[in-house]
């Protein structure tokens, strides 16, 4: 179990200095010649990673799937409240609705939480034991549908293992 | 090309004009922070549309930064400093 | 390509008259909170004033400073200024507006007047077309170790000036400290929603901060900016309740907000001595003295901002505690 | 004209058509939550078309990373302010609007 945990923290460390070397390059806009404060800046940076966020495994498959459907939610809920904002009788039907989230872990449920945020149409209000409080401007929206398949996604991404849905 | 990007700067400016109002209407605490979030994006839309006219690398970092710090006033804001809100608000 | 020039004027008429509409509200206005949001604005706006005024050096450093540290450094000054005076709620003047005597404002206007004439005449009178010393800095800018002409002219044919800055941000958080003492910042309760965000920002912070230092060589950044973007990490942190260490007790953080003062002293003797003048570096090691002051002064301007912006609530976290 | 000229005029009006939905909801819409979600709609929607308009034209892939990753870190801020927001309005009983 130990020697798992190890492997795991190992496994972690690497990845963070793979993307914040990307990162690096991305900020340097390629120059090799910056890679001598950069390389210290990358350690620097991922030993505080290491030492503020735990290890947390990643499907990077799934993340990569999630990028398109992320775009077209965003882009056809943004459109939606676009029109609604735009429309002389303001059609809006806001309610706050309380949504019980199966994800396991901290980490896992904000980033659903910002997801939700960042979905134009939902918005995550209060965070508690096992339920969000959701603002939702359109109400006879099938939101509880979306935010189940949303929620399906990130724990795809997380590697956590799906429940049933009784275990609610 | 150069004309467009310089007149969407202008229409984003404009919007930011607008949305002021809220600024100055308010009426809750909240109602200014999230407005002057708003505010932010739109300044960094601004820049990189400028960056794009001069052709200046620099002004990336311009917006760049306004991005990273994009949080920390309203993270101060709700940590520290979050006055009584009017009894009325809303 | 006649018409861009056109927008342009357009752009830059507007973003002239709703700078000075911003200042006038921002001046005016009874509500100290709805000021602080308008000057945050205020410096959004000022930021790409610089832009079009093709300073992106001094564009970057508003970015830096007026967008990012002080919006929260002016929220906990209010925070503290609710705790000195629990009356003072959103909505409510600060002080109370003073009556003007007839006299007393004709005396004012006449200043006034006086002031804006002799500012006029001073601008007037200056040379339309001076290159100032630019040409002075170009011609030498091969020996200072630099190829971007700012970070030349601040860090090495000047290079005493940043000294005395280094010196006003000193004393800066020495006068904080011995007014308002050092709070140890311990946040009571934390919240996962910006933990999260904290975690994601902080090594972004980092890098971006290196990447400003690196970046001053040859292109608009430097110490000053990349200062205070580590400040504004070690900010979130504080907010966040995880500082990385005990602010109060550590000697760290002396050591670390003495360091660039000290660095940039130790290197002015040695010149001096050496050189016979004083932070004349040899031309050879100039690029490595710099960027070893830089780097120092980036590490000390960090803590400073850090520093000041923990000095200066401490009554309010106490406040905190006694509510919950 | 190219077809990345085309395609970056497409994304940039479809962006600046976002910001203007944002900020027109921030002035109609009723309450700080409903609000908020003009907030998230110009820094997700809104840039993230300007960001990939500007992309397009960008000379190098690393400066094309650059642009989406100011918009990442704009994202990551205005989902984490605007949750900050609203659990904050609604801890002080800012009150909802309802129809």
């Amino acid at each position: 179990m130990n020697r798992l945990k190890l492997i795991n923290s190992w496994s972690s460390l690497l990845t963070r200095l793979i993307m914040l070397s990307v990162l690096w390059w991305v900020l340097s806009v390629g120059d090799s010649s910056s890679w001598w404060i950069g390389l210290p800046a990358v350690l620097i940076a991922s030993g505080v990673s290491m030492r503020l966020q735990p290890v947390q495994s990643v499907n990077w498959i799934a993340l990569l799937r999630f990028i398109p459907f992320f775009v077209w939610q965003s882009l056809v809920g943004g459109f939606g409240v676009a029109t609604r904002a735009m429309h002389p009788a303001l059609p809006l039907t806001p309610d706050l609705v309380e949504y019980p989230v199966t994800l396991p872990n901290e980490f896992a449920r904000v980033v659903f939480i910002y997801m939700i945020s960042l979905i134009p149409g939902s918005l995550c209000v209060a965070m508690h034991r096992d339920t969000l409080s959701i603002h939702i401007l359109d109400s006879h929206s099938n939101f509880l549908a979306e935010l189940g398949i949303l929620e399906q996604k990130i724990s795809t991404i997380f590697c956590i293992p799906q429940q049933p849905l009784s275990a609610v | 090309m150069q004309n467009l990007y310089i007149i969407l700067a202008l229409f984003l400016l404009l919007n930011l004009l607008a949305g002021m109002w809220r600024i100055l209407k308010g009426p809750a605490a909240a109602d200014r922070m999230l407005a002057s979030q708003l505010f932010g994006t739109t300044a960094v839309a601004i820049l990189l549309l400028l960056a794009q006219i001069e052709s200046l690398m620099a002004l990336r970092d311009v917006a760049l930064v306004f991005a990273l710090l994009a949080a920390i006033t309203a993270i101060a804001f709700v940590r520290r400093n979050w006055p009584q809100e009017p009894d009325d608000a809303g | 390509m006649e018409a861009v020039g056109l927008w342009q004027s357009a752009f830059d008429l507007m973003l002239g008259f709703s700078l000075f509409g911003l200042a006038w509200r921002m001046l005016f206005c009874a509500d100290l909170f709805k000021s602080i949001v308008l000057f945050i604005t205020f410096g959004l706006l000022m930021a790409i004033a610089w832009v079009r005024l093709e300073a992106p050096d001094v564009a970057l450093a508003e970015a830096t400073i007026g967008a990012g540290l002080t919006g929260a450094l002016l929220m906990s000054a209010f925070a503290k200024l609710r705790t000195l005076d629990n009356s003072l709620k959103s909505g409510q003047p600060l002080l109370p507006r003073p009556r003007l005597h007839v006299i007393n404002f004709w005396i004012a206007l006449l200043f006034t007047v006086l002031l804006t004439g002799g500012l006029a005449y001073a601008v007037l009178s200056l040379p339309s077309h001076s290159p100032g010393l630019s040409d002075a800095v170009m011609s030498q800018l091969d020996s200072s170790g630099v190829t971007h002409p700012v970070t030349a002219v601040l860090l090495n044919f000047r290079g005493y000036d940043t000294l005395l800055e280094m010196a006003v941000l000193l004393l800066s958080i020495q006068s904080v400290w011995s007014m308002a003492g050092m709070s140890d910042a311990g946040e009571v309760h934390t919240s996962p929603v910006l933990n999260v965000l904290i975690q994601l920002l902080s090594p972004v912070l980092i890098l971006v901060s290196a990447y400003l230092l690196w970046v001053g060589a040859h292109a608009p950044g430097g110490a000053f900016q990349a200062g205070s973007i580590l400040g504004a990490a070690g900010v979130l942190l504080v907010l966040s309740g995880r500082p990385l260490f005990n602010l109060k007790k550590s000697w760290l953080i002396r050591l670390m907000l003495v360091a660039g003062p000290a660095a940039f002293i130790a290197l002015a003797t040695l010149t001096l001595i050496n050189e016979g003048q004083l932070l004349k570096y040899p031309v050879a090691n100039a690029a490595n003295y710099i960027l070893l002051l830089e780097t120092l002064a980036t590490v000390s301007i960090g803590t400073t901002l850090l520093a000041l912006f923990v000095g200066s609530q401490t009554e309010a976290v106490q406040q905190d505690q006694s509510h919950q | 004209m190219m077809l990345a000229d085309i395609l970056t005029i497409i994304l940039l009006l479809g962006g600046a058509f976002f910001f203007l939905a944002g900020t027109i909801g921030l002035l109609r819409f009723p309450d700080v939550y409903t609000r908020l979600h003009a907030l998230t709609k110009a820094d997700n929607v809104g840039l993230g078309l300007i960001v990939t308009g500007l992309a397009i034209q960008a000379q190098s892939w690393a400066a094309a990373g650059k642009l989406i990753l100011i918009w990442l870190l704009v994202l990551l801020a205005g989902a984490g302010v605007s949750y900050l927001i609203a659990n904050g309005a609604l801890a002080r009983g800012v009150a909802f609007w309802k129809r």
